[in-house]
């Protein structure tokens, strides 16, 4: 064993951690969790909840957990009688001000105030009923934040947050004892780019989110681990979805990436994900007009354009698609004396890091899987494969429903929503959009990873990668993918910086593919 | 203390003058001094303001948080802390009257009541109607030999008896 | 192989049923003169002998408040609960920021009628009714949307509890 | 008691020898009165030299805790690598306590050699005292003292500067008084680091009480055997200190007295004793945020650190709060928890919201609605906010609830009870 290791027991458990950890995290190791509120692993302790009180033999005084270095052969126990009652008075104490207005209350069903006095609080309040609770009116802090004062248990995360990790405190703790409360100045809002954590940081549902506001009941939704489309940065975050729309976007914890933190911009960028005017069917051009049929027809439409294809072919693609879709797109020009160009546009906009947090920015490059797209050869001189489009013999457009493309070729559109500008398309597939389906990206930094499915796609949309795979099969190019393991096996034996990865090894956290990071 | 004010009546933008010009300034700058951040220097700024204009608006914070490179909430938070910085404004004359254990058996209750009937001010906190007075029941002014110990702006006054009271108010007039 | 049959000896031409007849006629008018056990519904509808048992649960009614708005905060605890999935409810938001349910309805043909969503509510808003009465001419009526369900004048039941029989 | 006083016989005046002396407050008059003659003999010595002469003599802090002064000193870092910053804790807002106000308002000089005699044993550079808002007379007098002692060069290159605080009993605590000086609200900080780690700014900080620093000079230039041997009782508590005795005694004020002195003694011969008329009831020994004593444990209580310990208080601060039997102890009980209530800094939850609600309780209680329940309701809230915090406001506000209700349970029980007349109104 290192010498950088100790070890330690809680609750009967032998744990060894690294010097330094705190015991509240130690038994996180032990597979103990000790009720706090204060503490949060990506905010500075604070130590002022005082619900993590534990015993640790040969100190007098129970200590609190968040605050207390493990150190060599310390016994801790969180559930003595002392530890326990010290908690269940800290939980009767915050709940004397609290009112019990769960029922219209957001974080209800993930409430932690909820959670720790159900699993450990008094049945009942010795606090007359008729003493006064503190009240102090609901507040409008910032675009997308609410501060409801009367459910607040100062535990202060916010303060600490906009302080020390977007460091622009904007929050304060206002007047003292009892009469406390969150305040801001009136000639400020709380208006900064990632300013929405404190939404996801509020242990209780004192802060909440405007966007969210009434929208489900934590116990209706249903949560799929995710990345961000937001930017390049890939932040990883769960889809929270409620009868099959998507209602909520909220970080997922990965130390490697985003830590416990997403951007506003990310935040609130999934309502095009529940958009209505889907391609519910694949489509096909017959008399001037498209018309709805099966896919076996429009397979073989495809393939009967591509067989007799020669010349010059241009791909363009989203770069918000997966590595996957990507690369059996690029896959279906592979071989042949075709003359291939595969093109992608990145949208640009305002890069807002967050200062305490290194390496971690809302991104001017505003395409997830723009890396992916480069290392599979689609490149960003987009105007000059417009210019090719125009004389190509084949145009295959991957859900880019803004493109101004124009051929004289045969335009074959692939994607989620159906652009004026592809009315003329040869054949139109109808494809998942990233909540629909399961694929990969790959961030600025050159990390792959994973996303779930959250809801069902429309219709007969099926993930790009399924219709690619697909349509290479029937062009003679091997056996199609039936999932997005297989399709992901298939990128990773075909592109050198993938090799040696899979998809169960990615989990979801990802793994830096062996490329060099965007500068 | 009132929960529910979150904020005080701020001077509208036209009529704001700042406070920290030339002279204010240099004094600031001698402050500055003393201290290796410019945040410690907070409380003796806010100390400045509040002799200067009586009390400390929303606008006066985000002026001293503008000066000291703070932010205008971080400042706020600070200010409510303290109770000795008024946030909203008060009479020309603020009158802080100990109440707390020791001085109470001694008869700060009948002090309190005696300064209020004399200055006028009838209710704590409220500023009298010729806006001379305002007074403030505090916690333990430091002197508790010295019961009742009355603070009138920066005139410690000592053993102050209900029946000295009327003296006092007259000297302030 | 043959069937035994019996042969009943009949008495012949001598026999008389007037007997018999009177009988009968007597025991069919004593009939008359005995209590009468028959509720003559829907003239009447309860009697000192017969009331609804405190366990019934009948169709729901929506409480209201002196404002005549629901009580409902759209908490959604009772569709979570609901064993038979019968509730639908889309919470929304008033003028005033408060919680409302925006719709709410109850499919009484699926309820089965447990009684869970007057048990589970916390603003004791959602009652289960002292009430038999249900018919209708279509069968849509019998989803109850918000309006209904609360100009329903029913009595409501007070939820029989077997550990507490009288409720007290 | 005002100033001029004549000192009791039975008091060892050493500090407060020149209270009343208006010449003692300026350079002159301290120098004439062998003022600076200490801070020179402690420049002359190596830091660990004084530090050692303060372990001997015995000295502990007069703030409160009683910590070994000496040994406090020894904990910052011998080797300087960063800036050592000394703080003075004269924000002294404990109710029942007033001497520091006194020292700076008669021999500022006094404090301000100590603090330099304490910056040079922890190689300070820099030296904050600070003064309570309210103290608007010390602060004047402090702010001309110093710059008399600066304009006469005493301090070499020792920088010390007053900070004023703007009303928080909480900045008395020394971790919330270090954040006060950032310039930041007065909240504890959850220890550790100790200050002698990382306090002011982050750098090692000595904090040291008004007395504590003001009975250093006297110290060196007398040495260390000399104030050891100040000592009536316990060979652990040595020297004099400072009493400031209020409420029901005849002379309130100040009295200096050598540690071991018998409460009894303070109160009924160098205070006067009770008004006419009137016995002891209870006395609170060290300031309000120590158990209250009754009447038989003050008659019996010796005045240093384990004495009064030893009765079931605390020596405190030196606070002498006397009640006499005119004294309501309910509603006294009522106006500490009500400070308490005020001054909590809303940072742990048990003092932020036990404080609140034990003065609530009492309010009832007062109110004549109190209940049979609410005496034990008081002293379970107690228990929960005692040593479960990061500084000890929530035990002070604890301290008297208890010692209150189990010393003078039948005054609760007949307000319950209906017997008293209310004071309050629901």
């Amino acid at each position: 064993m290192s010498d950088d290791l100790i070890t330690l027991t809680i609750d009967g458990v032998p744990v060894s951690v690294a010097k330094g950890t705190l015991v509240i995290e130690a038994a996180k190791q032990a597979g103990v969790l000790v009720p706090h509120y204060c503490y949060h692993p990506g905010l500075p302790v604070a130590g002022v909840c005082r619900m993590c009180l534990v015993e640790i033999e040969k100190q007098p005084k129970l200590a609190v957990a968040c605050a207390t270095q493990a150190a060599e052969g310390m016994v801790v126990n969180t559930q003595s009688a002392a530890a326990k009652s010290a908690r269940t008075s800290v939980l009767e104490f915050l709940l004397i001000n609290h009112p019990l207005d769960c029922p219209i209350c957001d974080q209800a069903g993930e409430c932690e105030l909820q959670d720790f006095t159900f699993q450990e609080g008094r049945a009942a309040t010795r606090y007359s009923p008729e003493y006064p609770k503190r009240f102090n009116p609901v507040e409008d802090f910032g675009p997308d934040v609410l501060y409801v004062p009367n459910r607040c248990i100062l535990c202060t995360r916010c303060v600490r947050f906009m302080e020390d990790v977007a460091q622009e405190p904007v929050l304060n703790v206002s007047e003292r004892g009892d009469r406390a409360y969150i305040g801001v100045h009136p000639e400020t809002r709380l208006d900064h780019p990632w300013a929405g954590n404190v939404v996801d940081l509020c242990p209780v549902g004192s802060l909440l989110s405007k966007d969210f506001l009434h929208k489900a009941r934590a116990w209706e939704l249903d949560k799929s681990a995710s990345v961000c489309t937001g930017c390049s940065q890939g932040c990883n975050v769960t889809l929270d979805t409620r009868e099959n729309v998507v209602v909520r976007v909220r970080p997922r914890p990965n130390l490697e990436v985003n830590r416990y933190f997403i951007c506003d911009h990310g935040r609130m960028n999934y309502r095009w994900m529940n958009r209505g005017d889907r391609i519910e069917a694949p489509l096909v051009q017959r008399g001037g007009e498209l018309h709805a049929t099966d896919w076996q027809d429009a397979f073989e439409r495809v393939t009967t354009v591509l067989r007799g294809a020669g010349g010059r072919v241009v791909t363009l693609v989203s770069p918000r698609a997966s590595t996957e879709a990507l690369f059996f797109a690029r896959e279906l020009f592979r071989g042949g004396a075709l003359d291939w160009t595969g093109a992608f546009q990145v949208v640009m906009g305002e890069e807002a890091p967050l200062a305490g947090v290194p390496d971690l920015a809302l991104r001017a490059e505003r395409a997830p899987n723009g890396r992916g797209a480069e290392l599979l050869g689609y490149g960003r001189e987009y105007a000059a494969a417009l210019a090719a489009a125009e004389s190509a013999a084949v145009v295959l457009v991957l859900d880019e429903p803004d493109i101004p493309v124009r051929t004289a070729g045969t335009l074959i559109y692939v994607g989620t929503v159906l652009p004026e500008r592809a009315r003329d398309a040869h054949v139109v597939l109808p494809i998942a959009n990233v909540a629909e389906e399961e694929g990969s990206f790959v961030n600025r930094d050159g990390r792959v990873q994973r996303y779930a499915q959250a809801k069902t796609a429309p219709g007969m949309a099926r993930p790009a990668w399924w219709v690619f795979s697909e349509l290479g099969a029937a062009l003679g190019q091997g056996e199609p993918v039936g999932s997005a393991a297989e399709a992901f096996e298939r990128v990773a034996q075909a592109i050198e910086p993938l090799r040696g990865l899979s998809y169960e090894q990615l989990g979801f956290g990802g793994r830096p593919a062996a490329v060099p990071a965007a500068v | 203390m009132s929960a529910g004010a979150h904020s005080s009546p701020s001077v509208g933008p036209e009529e704001y003058q700042p406070v920290f010009t030339e002279q204010m300034l240099e004094q600031l700058q001698e402050i500055l001094a003393r201290y290796p951040t410019k945040q410690a220097a907070l409380l003796p700024a806010l100390w400045l303001v509040q002799r200067a204009r009586g009390w400390i608006s929303d606008r006066h914070m985000a002026e001293v948080a503008e000066v000291l490179g703070l932010t205008p909430a971080y400042v706020k938070g600070v200010v409510t802390f303290y109770t000795m910085y008024h946030q909203h404004p008060v009479g020309r004359h603020f009158v802080q009257v100990c109440t707390t254990s020791p001085c109470n058996i001694c008869g700060a209750e009948a002090v309190v009541q005696a300064l209020l009937t004399a200055t006028g001010a009838k209710e704590l906190g409220a500023t009298s109607p010729d806006g001379k007075w305002t007074v403030i029941e505090v916690e333990c002014l430091g002197a508790c030999g010295f019961a009742t110990p009355v603070l009138v702006d920066d005139d410690f006054i000592e053993s102050v008896t209900p029946e000295k009271v009327p003296e006092i108010v007259r000297k302030y007039k | 192989m043959t069937v035994g049959v019996k042969v009943m000896k009949r008495p012949g031409a001598k026999v008389s049923y007037l007997r018999a007849t009177l009988k009968g006629m007597a025991l069919t008018f004593s009939h008359l003169f005995r209590p009468k056990v028959t509720m003559q519904y829907p003239e009447e509808k309860s009697s000192q002998d017969w009331t609804l048992s405190p366990r019934w649960r009948g169709t729901h009614r929506m409480l209201t408040d002196e404002q005549g708005r629901a009580k409902c905060v759209a908490c959604g605890l009772c569709p979570q609960i609901c064993p038979a999935n019968c509730i639908k409810l889309v919470p929304g938001e008033d003028e005033h920021g408060n919680r409302y349910p925006l719709i709410y309805e109850i499919d009484e043909f699926r309820c089965v009628f447990c009684g869970y969503c007057q048990e589970v509510c916390p603003e004791e808003a959602i009652h289960v009714g002292v009430h038999y009465e249900n018919s209708e001419f279509s069968r849509d009526r019998f989803v109850y949307d918000l309006e209904r369900l609360c100009a329903q004048t029913h009595p409501v039941s007070t939820l029989w509890d077997p550990s507490d029989p009288k409720g007290e | 008691m005002g100033y001029p006083h004549k000192p009791h016989p039975k008091e060892t005046v050493l500090l407060s020898r020149y209270f009343g002396e208006a010449d003692a407050r300026t350079y002159k008059g301290w120098v004439k009165r062998g003022g600076y003659a200490a801070l020179e003999q402690a420049r002359a010595m190596e830091p660990a030299r004084v530090i050692d002469i303060v372990k001997e003599s015995g000295l502990r802090g007069r703030g409160g805790a009683g910590f070994p002064t000496g040994l406090k000193w020894s904990f910052m870092p011998k080797e300087k690598k960063k800036p050592h910053y000394l703080c003075v804790n004269a924000d002294e807002s404990e109710p029942g306590t007033f001497k520091d106000r006194e020292i700076m308002r008669w021999t500022p000089h006094a404090l301000l050699e100590g603090t330099a005699i304490a910056a040079h044993a922890i190689q300070a550079d820099v030296a904050y005292i600070y003064i309570r808002g309210e103290f608007t007379e010390p602060l004047a007098i402090m702010e001309k003292a110093l710059t008399d002692a600066r304009s006469a060069g005493v301090f070499g290159d020792l920088k010390i500067h007053l900070h004023r605080g703007a009303g928080a009993y909480i900045c008395g605590e020394e971790t919330a008084l270090m954040n006060s000086i950032e310039g930041k609200r007065g909240n504890p900080r959850i220890k550790p680091p100790f200050p002698a780690a990382a306090g002011v700014f982050g750098m090692p900080t000595t904090i040291n009480n008004v007395e504590t620093l003001a009975a250093v000079p006297p110290i060196l230039t007398k040495g260390a055997a000399w104030y050891k041997s100040l000592s009536l009782s316990s060979p652990k508590s040595t020297g004099t200190k400072l009493f400031s005795v209020c409420g029901h005694v005849q002379q309130p004020g100040n009295y200096e007295v050598t540690l071991g002195f018998p409460l009894k003694d303070l109160v009924y011969e160098l205070c006067g004793g009770m008004r006419p008329g009137r016995t002891l009831k209870a006395c609170i020994p060290g300031g309000s945020s120590v158990p209250i004593l009754d009447r038989a444990e003050t008659e019996s209580c010796l005045l240093d650190y384990e004495g009064v310990v030893e009765r079931g208080s605390m020596l405190g601060s030196g606070g002498v709060i006397v009640f006499d039997d005119s004294a309501d102890m309910v509603y006294q009980i009522m106006r500490l928890a009500r400070f308490y209530a005020h001054e909590s800094c809303a940072q742990c939850t048990q003092c932020r919201e036990g404080t609140a609600w034990t003065t609530k309780i009492l309010e009832r209680i007062l109110a004549g609605q109190g209940k049979p329940a609410d005496l034990d309701l008081l002293l379970d809230l107690a228990e929960n906010m005692t040593g479960k915090t990061i500084c000890v406001l929530s035990d002070s506000c604890a301290a008297p609830v208890v010692s209150g209700i189990k010393k003078f349970r039948s005054e609760f029980e007949e307000y319950i009870a209906g017997r008293r007349q209310p004071v309050l109104v629901a």
